[in-house]
């Protein structure tokens, strides 16, 4: 038997990041943070300091005063509270139901179903406003939180995770659940869907920064103060007819997004955790 | 109870939303038989487009602010009525003719009255009086002319060492509305853009052509104004940064500028040329044709209380525009404003020469094509003449069918 | 158990969802197929059958044509650069490294910014002379650049704010997939003297690859939808230098407020994704035959 | 009485047999053992009882009643599966009761009967754990608690151990057996382990490629295997068998004393000693502890035979090998057994 | 020759001490086999040798080079993981040929390399396969070969038998004996079952609570345990142990003849006869084949004697068992061996 030389180069260890690594992790982090940091100077300055940095610039919290004031926010942000869980709910209701037909039932024009559902993947509500505006003025829904909703209750982003996710769960649990007597449904609640609570986690924090961050149509079929979301009302600043004040925009942003960063700030650990053991990966 | 629905974008700096909502609150106090709803819509684009999606399912507001030059595509999409249907009584004609005759243009059509006039401005040149002092120049008169506006600019113009600009002497925003700015060039010289039938357009014009070769001028000959597409809304903010000596912006900046501005600085009538000029601009007040009888007369008597001179005066003093009568300059809070703050009337005193905003037929479609002439001249990928030629070609398709 | 009554609880479970696929999906989208073969309404003149007029107009349009080739850079930049800043971004707060958490939230902090506030944001940063970036050219002694109101910088400036936004979401992915990845592949490798490129290349990446395919199928519709901050950055401009599909799609429909023609130019990128999303359906249901 | 009563019964798939039509009976109280090499059915089997798959001819009866068409809750069976098939999300004591819960059992009940069922398999302290927080052995005896809890006529096992280390399979199989016998319960077993089914059944049936090669105790199983198949697939080291001819071991001058149609001779390591006349070499051995088993050649064929572990034998060496007449195992061209 | 050194090696991760300092030689050429129970420390010593662990103390020698603290690939190691870490997308060829390709050795080397253990492990028709198309018998040889073809001075494997069936297991065990013995191998080898640590090992570390408790051979480990805990680990079936107060089995009047300090008395269940003078009572039997266990009471305390199979014995009744002196084990009060 031969002693091999020791001609390996000692390799850095696979686990760590090596200062190369740290560094430009670090750089490319400064760059992506680089948003923030200057909107928490423009909305923590006074105007004037908006595009210059000075050390000696003085702190004021008016731009938050301002904007808090120019739109009645606690309430934007309980219709957007509202719409986005009332989406969510919905959605993962709706969405569990047709997901286990789809992984567990045999009948006939599956397929089909199955791929006409997934046209909406990339089938975009953006693209459809003006018919789906007419859809729900002659429901009379316009103006309403669940109008606002409505056209998202189905996604098929979530039936597609959904399904993937219940096709892995192991025949035996079914099958020993089946022995202990529980019906199809019964199956559905006390095995699929705990079973499933990452793959809920994962879409719901999609499901919940896409609809925390929709625009275009919220700003249609919402009229009134009763049913703005955050982002409508947050469109107040951003209106570049009379010229973009910084500080205003900042603080409003500020002020708007805090909730969705504190939440991931405390549930990153999880939500990665999630999105690792959901069918997303 | 009649509820009359009012969509309304915002347009300037300011608690616009709170302003009308006190309007409206204030009506309905004084008239139980009516409730006005404001709606705050967004920005012009979002407005028109949240009123026309409403109109197109058959759900219209009953009035709404909206561009001025959108009269046509309104018309023509069968959304709106002309005020003449309500105006009865000799009163009413009399408040008709109230307004300043510059901004009933883009309104009246085919004899009719189609939009009122209600949040309303011109171009105005804002300048820098510390930047004027700077460069050896009397901080309190404004160029008055173009060559003016050229040799002063050049004086303006600071560069440091290396040659890297650190002030520009003039700066017109050429992103959000290029064709409203240039028409103040256009208009200086003698053209006008479009007939008011709004099925010609001349963008061909010589006139309009050297028009155009002044403003790029500006920047590839003087080398005075910044290079490339200048954005519309960074523009104030160049301003207040000093970047700028002189802009053109709209007058509904003023109070922002006001506020904001860390120096002196004055506001002038655009310079002259051929002559003086400049187009006006902001948004009308239209009744949607969809709604019902009863809510278009409510409609019809919230415009005329909100275009009351007390009120147009206050709103003037709020946001910056235009009041959109001469008698609103009459009142004492205005008196007093402007004697306090002279500026706050330039625009009004600019509008007897002031035109019709572009507006034609499939308008925002011809106005595309200025704009994106505009900006090929600027960004020099084409010559002036060239991208007028090419942009008359497009407008004379586009209207081929209105004619 | 009857197999009928199987069945029926099949369609019984489909239903709900169907109901709001079919009403807000299937049916606007076939009006729109029936749209695009009619005339735009104007006043007075109800729409009229013109056949294929609207995609012959489609063809003879430079503004389309220039939305086309735009929105093919658009997405052969933002696809490949936000997914592969992704990579490294789930590698680097994979590994130990100092202050992973700080890492991990800078990274995904685009996500849950709205695009409308953000927009605004960078064009400050983008703003010439005085904004930020413009701040650190002249630092160096470059010159100063107008990157929204150049032709030449204005889609790859919009570009990179897409990336910024997209890049930290992909990570979540990538680092997802990552973590369930074995420890002691990473070990065999490392036995055998295995470098950091040669693992990543050897061994995470092809493992990686079902996620990359998540992802890309993603990474491709949104490069056809996004378009939030065109709106408030460049508005398309200058001169169509930054306009894509859909925002011109969007000034045609509501701006020009021409139904016949925006529902053409609908169709085709609704066929550009019809086919993005049958590459999905064939590439994921491949994915998992390692696993 | 009978647990398990098969009247023709047979499942096929397409064109793939997994049982072909079989008779069988197992009696209740009774600890029965499915035994067999891998895809000879057992499953298949255990599965057709549980109700998990319909029969596709023959009638079932449990305890008499035909279950031929019933759904597997109204059988009145429990099941333990392979990989124990517990919920991972529910604690020991949801998962032991989770079939309580489903049917509506009462409150009361539910914790008394918990109670008593995990006290007897020593899961008490254990109640709030989450399976993945057990030790195998552990999650054994949950599933094991769930299967008891419903005090079900018939209780059915595929492979319970089959994922345990030697050591713990070792206990668990002298409890689970202990258990039977305490609770006399009637069970059916599944396994491809021989010295499991040895060990643990009353009775063994043992299967081959979906037919049943013989039902006995595990004595008679060993000592009197009805085929060459069974003869080789029980026992912990192979039983060596080699070929007679002309009433001679092929390829040597060693005579037997075959019966007539006899081709081969089986004879089992622990019945060979070093004292006879058959000439043997040794080619290597094997320390086991307690054993040492020493593999040789005679004449072209291997052989092994177990030796005591305190032994000493060096590879290579001559050795001459005896039995009793009483250990032979004769068996014909057919592979059966000659008696 | 030494292959691997440990000097004063330990192992801390915060409070919990995973092995305590610790001299180890193991010899060149040898089957060395890490014994113990589970989280006694076996992988983190072999994870020390390795390299993916650094000792807390302590210096670590493989053929005399100190390579305590060199990386993992310059210690001119291989290994073998207890779940193969084969990876997936590759084939079998590409995951054997993985480190030589990393090692940048030449094409037609490879080859050459390759097609030797490719063969010699019998893999050669599986070359293009993918693990997941591969029997769990046939990954283990592929990750076998993937650490034999370096040549590594050194191989390391942690159990990697634990993920197979019982037949499997016994089968590769032989398979792997054989393979280090022709290639005179230096091997060490990770297990917490002892029958197969006997079968294969050379040399057996037994480990307890991040301690060794002995090194030595298995027929020395299993005829001369160093303590108690040895003696009760190794074996099949566990070696009884008797408490003895003054010279007497304690709870009987059968005296011993034991040394000054002994308190317990070991005997293995195969070393009791049933000719004696000892009583005792059967309480069970246990069938397993070729032997019957017979589990019985002496005085208070269970005893176990392996019988032969053919044995019949029932429960109840009394026996005289027996012993040969020379086969007793005796214990003191720290539990370490007299002798
Ligand atoms: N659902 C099925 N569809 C088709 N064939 C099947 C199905 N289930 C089992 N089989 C086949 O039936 C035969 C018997 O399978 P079964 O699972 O009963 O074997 P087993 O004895 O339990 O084997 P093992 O010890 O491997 O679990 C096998 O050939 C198997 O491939
Ligand atoms: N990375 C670690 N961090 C903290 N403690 C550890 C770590 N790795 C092992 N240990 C602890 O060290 C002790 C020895 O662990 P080790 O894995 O070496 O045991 P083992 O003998 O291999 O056990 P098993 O047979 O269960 O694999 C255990 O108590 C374990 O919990
Ligand atoms: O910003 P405003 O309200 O002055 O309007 C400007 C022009 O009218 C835009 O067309
Ligand atoms: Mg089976
Ligand atoms: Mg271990």
């Amino acid at each position: 038997m031969t002693a091999r030389a020791y001609t390996a180069k000692p390799a850095s260890s696979l686990t760590e990041a090596g200062w190369l690594g740290t560094l430009g992790a670090w750089v490319l982090a400064i760059a992506w943070i680089l948003p923030l940091l200057y909107a928490l100077w423009a909305a923590f300055h006074p105007a004037e300091y908006a595009t210059t940095f000075s050390w000696s610039a003085p702190l004021t919290l008016d731009n938050f005063v301002a904007a808090w004031h120019a739109a009645p926010f606690p309430r934007y942000f309980l219709n957007t509270i509202i719409l986005v869980t009332g989406i969510l709910a919905i959605q993962l209701f709706l969405c569990t139901l047709a997901a286990y037909a789809f992984a567990r039932y045999e009948f006939a024009g599956s397929n089909v179903l199955f791929s006409l559902m997934l046209v909406q993947l990339m089938v975009m509500p953006e693209i459809l406003i003006v018919r789906n505006y007419q859809t729900l003025s002659s429901l009379g829904l316009v103006d309403t939180l669940f109008g606002i909703g409505l056209p998202y209750f189905a996604s098929a982003f979530a039936i597609f995770l959904l399904r993937q996710t219940f096709k892995t769960v192991p025949k035996e649990l079914v099958e020993a659940a089946q022995m202990e007597g529980a019906s199809t449904l019964q199956i559905l609640r006390h095995v699929y869907i705990p079973l499933a609570k990452p793959t809920y986690l994962a879409f719901s924090l999609v499901s919940v920064s896409h609809h925390w961050n929709n625009f275009l149509w919220p700003l249609v079929v919402s009229n009134s103060v009763e049913s703005r979301p955050l982002t409508v009302g947050l469109q107040v600043f951003s209106s570049a007819d009379q010229g973009i004040d910084w500080s205003i925009i900042t603080a409003a942003t500020l002020m708007t997004s805090a909730p969705l960063l504190i939440g991931f700030l405390i549930f990153q650990k999880q939500f990665v955790q999630s999105f690792m053991r959901a069918g997303i990966k | 109870q009649t509820e009359v629905s009012f969509y309304f974008p915002v347009a300037v700096g300011g608690p616009v939303t709170k302003i009308i909502d006190g309007y409206a609150a204030e009506f309905n106090k004084e008239n139980p038989d009516l409730k006005v709803v404001p709606v705050y819509a967004g920005s012009y684009q979002e407005t028109v487009v949240k009123a026309l999606t409403a109109h197109k399912a058959n759900k219209p507001p009953a009035a709404a602010i909206l561009l001025s030059t959108d009269t046509f595509t309104l018309i023509d999409e069968d959304a709106i009525v002309p005020f003449d249907n309500f105006v009865k009584t000799d009163e009413e004609r009399k408040w008709m003719k109230d307004f300043f005759p510059a901004f009933l243009l883009n309104g009246q059509i085919d004899n009719k009255t189609w939009g009122i006039p209600f949040q309303r401005s011109t171009v105005v040149m804002y300048w820098n009086k510390q930047a004027f002092k700077e460069a050896g120049l009397d901080p309190n008169t404004a160029p008055q002319n173009w060559e003016q506006l050229v040799s002063m600019g050049q004086k303006l113009t600071k560069r440091d060492a290396s040659g890297n600009v650190e002030r520009w002497g003039i700066q017109v925003p050429s992103s959000g509305f290029p064709y409203w700015l240039f028409q103040g060039f256009s208009t200086q010289n003698g053209a006008i853009l479009a007939n008011s039938e709004g099925t010609q357009v001349a963008f061909d014009d010589l006139k309009v052509i050297e028009a155009l070769q002044f403003w790029v001028d500006l920047s590839q000959k003087y080398k005075i104004h910044p290079p490339g597409v200048v954005q519309w809304g960074t523009t104030p903010a160049d301003f207040m940064q000093g970047k700028s000596a002189i802009i053109w912006t709209t007058t509904g900046n003023l109070t922002n500028i006001r506020k904001n501005a860390p120096f002196e600085f004055g506001v002038a009538m655009l310079p002259e040329n051929v002559r003086r000029g400049s187009p006006t601009g902001g948004g009308n007040f239209f009744i949607f044709k969809k709604a019902p009888e009863a809510e278009q007369q409510g409609a019809f008597r919230f415009a005329k209380w909100l275009t009351q001179p007390e009120r147009a005066a206050q709103w003037s003093i709020d946001t910056g525009y235009v009041a959109v009568s001469p008698a609103a300059y009459e009142t004492q809070a205005l008196k007093s404003y402007a004697a306090d703050f002279p500026p706050a009337v330039v625009a009004r005193d600019q509008l007897p020469f002031a035109v019709a905003e572009l507006s034609t037929h499939d308008n925002q479609r011809v106005t595309k094509a200025l704009n994106d002439g505009l900006q090929a001249a600027l960004t020099g990928a084409k010559t002036p003449q060239q991208a007028m030629k090419d942009a008359q070609a497009e407008a004379n398709r586009i209207l081929r069918a209105y004619r | 158990m009857n197999i009928n009554s199987k069945q029926l609880q099949a369609y019984l479970l489909l239903l709900p969802a169907f109901v709001f696929l079919v009403g807000f999906t299937h049916y606007p989208a076939l009006a729109t197929i029936f749209d695009s073969l009619m005339s735009t309404p104007r006043a007075g003149r109800a729409p009229v059958f013109v056949g294929l007029e609207n995609y012959q107009v489609m063809i003879e349009d430079p503004v389309f044509w220039k939305s086309v080739t735009n929105n093919l850079w658009f997405a052969l930049a933002t696809i490949p650069l936000s997914m592969g800043i992704a990579i490294f971004m789930a590698l680097w707060v994979n590994d130990k490294i100092a202050g992973r958490s700080f890492l991990r939230m800078s990274y995904f902090l685009p996500t849950v910014l709205p695009m409308i506030a953000v927009a605004n944001i960078w064009i400050f940063f983008y703003t010439p002379d005085y904004g930020l970036i413009n701040q650190a050219l002249q630092l160096f002694g470059l010159k100063s650049q107008n990157f929204l109101g150049n032709p030449d910088l204005a889609l790859a400036s919009v570009t990179v704010v897409a990336i910024w936004k997209e890049a930290g979401f992909f990570m979540i992915f990538y680092l997802a997939a990552l973590q369930t990845l074995s420890p002691s592949y990473r070990e065999a490798a490392q036995i055998e003297g295995a470098s950091k490129w040669y693992f990543f290349w050897k061994i995470q990446w092809p493992l990686l690859m079902p996620t990359t395919i998540f992802v890309l199928v993603n990474a491709l519709i949104n490069a056809f939808r996004m378009v939030d901050h065109i709106f408030v950055m460049t508005n398309g401009g200058p001169n169509n230098a930054s306009s894509l599909l859909l925002f011109y799609l969007y000034e045609v429909g509501f701006k020009f407020w021409d139904r016949g023609y925006a529902s053409a130019l609908t169709m085709v990128l609704l066929a550009i994704l019809a086919i993005v999303g049958l590459l999905q359906f064939f590439l994921l249901d491949k994915r998992t035959h390692y696993r | 009485m009978t647990a398990v009563e098969f009247k023709q019964v047979s499942k096929t798939w397409g064109s793939t047999t997994a049982l072909q039509p079989t008779e069988l009976e197992l009696g209740a109280g009774e600890f029965s053992v499915l035994l067999g090499p891998s895809g000879c059915g057992k499953t298949t089997t255990l599965r057709l009882i549980a109700g998990l798959e319909t029969p596709s001819t023959g009638t079932i009866r449990i305890f008499g009643d035909d279950v031929t068409h019933a759904p597997p809750a109204a059988r009145g069976v429990s099941m333990v599966f392979q990989n124990y098939a517990l919920f991972p999300h529910l604690s020991v004591q949801e998962n032991v009761a989770f079939g309580l819960k489903i049917r509506k059992t009462e409150k009361g009940e539910i914790e008394e009967r918990l109670s008593r069922v995990l006290d007897l398999l020593g899961l008490g302290a254990l109640r709030e754990r989450k399976p993945s927080q057990l030790s195998g052995g552990q999650q054994q005896r949950v599933a094991l608690a769930r299967a008891l809890v419903a005090d079900a006529r018939l209780c059915l096992m595929d492979e319970p151990l089959s994922n345990l280390d030697a050591k713990l399979r070792q206990s668990m199989r002298e409890e689970l057996r202990a258990l039977q016998q305490k609770l006399e319960l009637s069970l059916v077993y599944v396994t491809h382990d021989q010295t499991e089914a040895m060990s643990m059944a009353d009775r063994v049936v043992l299967l081959r490629d979906g037919k049943i090669e013989q039902i006995a105790s595990p004595t008679e199983i060993y000592q009197q295997p009805a085929s060459l198949f069974v003869a080789q697939f029980i026992g912990s080291t192979k039983m060596n068998v080699l070929p007679v001819r002309d009433k001679c071991i092929e390829s040597t001058d060693v005579t037997v004393s075959a019966p007539e149609n006899a081709v081969s001779l089986g004879i089992r390591p622990e019945d060979i000693s070093f004292e006879g006349s058959v000439d043997a070499t040794v080619t290597h051995t094997e320390f086991t502890g307690a054993d040492l088993l020493v593999h040789m050649q005679v004449g072209h064929h291997p052989i092994t035979a177990r030796a005591d572990g305190k032994a000493v034998i060096q590879p290579h060496t001559q050795v001459k090998l005896g039995w009793q007449p009483s250990s032979q195992h004769w068996f014909d061209a057919q592979g059966l057994r000659i008696s």
